[in-house]
């Protein structure tokens, strides 16, 4: 049993692990630069103390403060969030090396999943499927002919130096390899002096799946089911939800036996995310998330779990007190990312919060930090808030959110409260039908008409 | 604006208006001149937005210290760059780096903080005379907080 | 299907409902008097009309203005929400003469259940259990010993004309019975010129149990479980719970289906609460509330339905989509009643609100009109908001209760806040032990030791 | 800025615009010259927290006659004493009541509210000058909406 938690964290996660705290009965230390003076967890923290200025790599990037603080206040475990040092495998270690718990992964774990390569072996060899491809290089236009064939159409042939897109050739059918192969090795060549090409399965319109899990120290896993987090824009979610609108029961189940018993095989403990590529039914592995996720409120809003109380229980080393079979999902949720940013533009509009009113009701969940006349400082990320919605079933989830949007009061700063309003009445979005590329096209002007 | 801008403040001034203010009962007074203009406001009306939410709550090792130190002037303070535990000696039992009154130079050390395990000296950025110690060896203390006066 | 739908009502209710109206694509007309001008529920309606100066009498009481205001908007049905003109069984005859629906039960229902005696009467038939006594007076005082016999001590002997507390005598044994019958008579025929006595089971510690009951226009009916609402003071609920800390799984299905039977039988509609005393395992009938509850989102939160959207559908003939074995109880939730006093002398705080920054985060819920320079009038009811917080079990909720409160900010007011938080420290109430009489005498200071 | 920049304040205009305050229960008075312009707040308009949501949803009845009048002087307006549909008439094609221009008695019938399929009159409660009609015939109307101005 923990007494007292440091979270190395601030914003919104800092404020929802505090409440996960409370709720336990732990006390909760909040570690903060001197730009978050004023933050809202900090005002709210058992303990505060500050570790340094507002440049992140000074304060919440900077181990050592954070270790000293925890030293000072006699905490007996540090929640790292997400974000900052939370995938450091080198920090995790020295939390541990200082007596401290680590609520989240072992530092070889993170450090696994840390190394793009190695991770995708790893779980590959766990039975997780990865995206098809050739063995290391193609020796020449036949050897890339076999491999194609292999693989099914389309496919990308790949620069092994590559980067950028350069070197890069889709290859539709049968016929095109050749003339794909050469291109590439050519392009490889030019931008990269060497013209050692792959080949990967190639993915058109994918969506972007991951699958939650939960593990603890007795190798009791389960999995939370999906979240849907397709809608990006320059890679960065905006919104999310669960379950995926594409994905069926069978298909829910499959991939998430297939994760949980990778997750055995790794040992891997606390809290993680298996993100996937989905297309045509199918799953491809992108990476694995060794940490609490921004968009964890969607798997809870259906699950009926805390997941941040779960990751600090697993961290006492207690085990989870309920199997797969106990777990179900129930309605529909969606997570909004509200960014101080111009809905349009998205230039950040860091300053200082007028009037402020969260939305209320029936399956209305807002996480956030703000308050009126607190004011969001430029030195970090512009998410300021997450609103989460629940409701029986999509639609109704769909009908709440269009509602609690247009309550949501935040005056003095641009927000992205318009560009999620008007994504609700978009045709796509409302059935369910997009995919990682739907919203950038969507926020360019250049979505094709539905 | 002229050549060489003044930026005086006109103390009666401001006390000639605070004494308005006082006789008046309002709350705000606002002048011009060059398109002229004047403003009162009455009191009790104005504020924006008010503070929004009670005070933190006891804040571990903040809430220790501002306490003490809240009515000291802090303008020649010399400040923790880091979190950590600070130390008067070099070890137990020595003689203090400085003590009040104490005459100190440019460069020569004034505290140790530890933090993990390393003692980083604190020393005098400038010269001065210690005129208050505001911590006691083996506090914690945080980053900004302030650890002397030195003027 | 209706369009448009007008909110007979004020404040935390009126909002609720106008949120449920948001949710189904239903235009929501706020009426309101002129004190209300401000009111959130005023200034997010789809249109708003004035009906009346402040005074209730004159506003929300007055049928005339609502029905013309209802038909100047054209809509097609009216909320009553709770208070007011709910259970006014000639309003809702009005409503229905005037072509509009009425969101509630039929006019017979709710003036069969307004006349108390009637209504024992008729859902004693039905098979509910009423507080046993004797059939009408008593003759002597061995038909007072008959009757005390056959009921079980203790019983009361109560003036058939009385009130007030007079003429009743609490009888523990047999022996008692004489003495206390002439007594009895003595006292009642000083106080009430008649010497007419009868006699009732007599409750000491009972709690106030209510079920809450959904019934459709095509005989289906299902119970939606129980509240506790013990915790009132000057027969004021301050703090709700569901399910009741004193109920086994066999009691709730046992009475759950008594109530399903009999709502069938007297062939209720909509929404209805059942009210119920329960001591000693026996439950013991009040009254019946024919309209929604100021507690129903507790029954909201452990059963994931929304309880305002079910009354508009049924309303709207649409049968209920689900059957009794599709509800579900999950988890606990508790709410608070926070109202515009002082917490201590119950003085009434009326003022415009300062500062207001609501909890947020999982598992809490907020009903409330507030915001911050909102004025709270000082001709309506005291109550300003609703917390509801649900967790996975009792101290789940008590824990994230506690939390909720401590983030709650309402300044300018005097609030109940300050007796919910110390509530939360009471051994009996964390224990779940407490009966009808346990808040008044905590408040008196008058409460046992525990 | 000039070389010597005045400052003076004067004080007797702001007494004289406190006591202005005061007497006219005015929260503000603003002035102005060279591009002259005057600001004046009523108490308790100028809420202190800064109005909060955004303004109402268009409202039906509210909405649809507030536009048309804001820029009338309301002072002495005869309001609706109920929420209804007004007519000027008694019956469809009858002549109006009154008409602007009109000088009424106390207890002259100005316009009919129906309400519940009953008729009520609105009577003047004093005698005046009909200078302005707001309504039409067959609007509906709020409570408190103001109907014509008798002067």
């Amino acid at each position: 049993m923990f007494d007292k938690v440091l979270i190395a964290n601030r914003g919104e996660i800092a404020l929802r692990i505090l409440r996960a705290c409370r709720e336990m009965g732990i006390k909760a230390v909040a570690v903060h630069s001197t730009a978050d003076n004023d933050a809202m967890h900090v005002r709210l923290a058992d303990e505060t103390i500050c570790i340094g200025p507002p440049a992140a790599k000074d304060s919440y990037l900077n181990p050592s403060a954070i270790l000293t603080a925890a030293a000072i206040a006699h905490v007996d475990a540090i929640h790292p969030g997400y974000g900052f040092l939370s995938e450091n495998a080198d920090f995790a270690a020295m939390v541990e090396e200082h007596g401290f718990s680590f609520i989240g992964p072992s530092a070889d774990h993170i450090r696994l999943m840390g190394d793009k390569i190695a991770a995708k072996q790893a779980v590959k060899e766990a039975g997780i499927p990865v995206v098809p491809g050739s063995d290391g290089a193609l020796a020449d236009a036949e050897d890339a002919r076999a491999a194609a064939d292999a693989i099914g159409y389309p496919v990308l042939i790949k620069a092994t130096a590559g980067g950028g897109g350069r070197g890069m050739q889709v290859v539709r059918d049968a016929d095109g390899v050749k003339e794909a192969y050469d291109l590439a090795r050519a392009e490889a060549k030019a931008a990269f002096s060497s013209d050692e090409v792959y080949m990967e399965k190639y993915l058109e319109k994918p969506r972007h799946i991951e699958v939650q899990v939960l593990a603890d120290l007795h190798g009791n896993v389960v999995h939370l089911g999906e979240r849907d987090c397709s809608l990006q824009r320059r890679h960065q979610k905006l919104l999310e939800e669960a379950p995926s609108p594409a994905l069926n029961e069978a298909q829910r189940q499959s991939i998430g036996d297939k994760v949980v018993n990778a997750i055995k095989k790794l040992g891997y403990r606390s809290a993680g995310t298996v993100e996937f590529l989905f297309e045509d039914g199918e799953f491809y592995f992108i990476e694995m998330n060794t940490r609490l996720q921004v968009e964890h409120p969607v798997t809870e809003m259906i699950c009926g779990l805390d997941l941040v109380r779960e990751m600090i229980r697993v961290a006492e080393g207690k085990p989870l007190n309920f199997k797969q079979s106990d777990v179900t999902f129930t309605g529909h949720s969606i997570e909004c990312r509200i960014n101080a940013e111009n809905s349009e533009t998205f230039q950040p509009s860091p300053g200082t919060v007028g009037v402020y009113h969260a939305p209320g009701g029936l399956g209305v969940r807002v996480d956030s930090g703000l308050y009126s006349g607190y004011s969001v400082p430029p030195h970090y990320d512009s998410m300021i808030a997450k609103l989460i919605v629940h409701g029986a079933n999509r639609n109704e989830c769909l009908m709440r959110l269009r509602r609690a949007l247009s309550e949501y009061v935040i005056d003095g700063l641009d927000t992205t409260i318009p560009l999620h309003q008007s994504l609700m009445n978009e045709a796509d979005f409302v059935n369910g039908e997009y995919d990682i590329h739907w919203l950038q096209k969507y926020v360019d002007g250049t979505k094709p008409k539905t | 604006m002229a050549n060489k801008p003044k930026r005086d403040v006109d103390e009666d001034l401001v006390r000639q208006l605070a004494k308005l203010l006082e006789e008046t009962n309002l709350a705000e007074i606002e002048f011009g001149r060059d398109d002229w203009h004047v403003r009162v406001v009455k009191a009790g009306v104005a504020a924006p937005v008010a503070l929004p939410l009670p005070p933190a709550q006891p804040a571990g090792v903040a809430a220790e210290t501002s306490g003490e130190n809240s009515d000291i002037d802090l303008t020649n303070a010399v400040t923790s760059p880091m979190v950590g535990v600070v130390f008067t000696s070099s070890e137990p039992g020595a003689d203090p780096f400085v003590k009040v009154g104490d005459q100190v130079k440019e460069g020569q050390t004034l505290l140790l903080i530890e933090a993990m395990k390393v003692f980083n000296p604190i020393t005098a950025t400038r010269a001065g005379k210690v005129t208050r110690i505001l911590i006691t060896s083996g506090d914690p203390v945080e980053f900004g907080e302030p650890l002397l006066i030195l003027e």
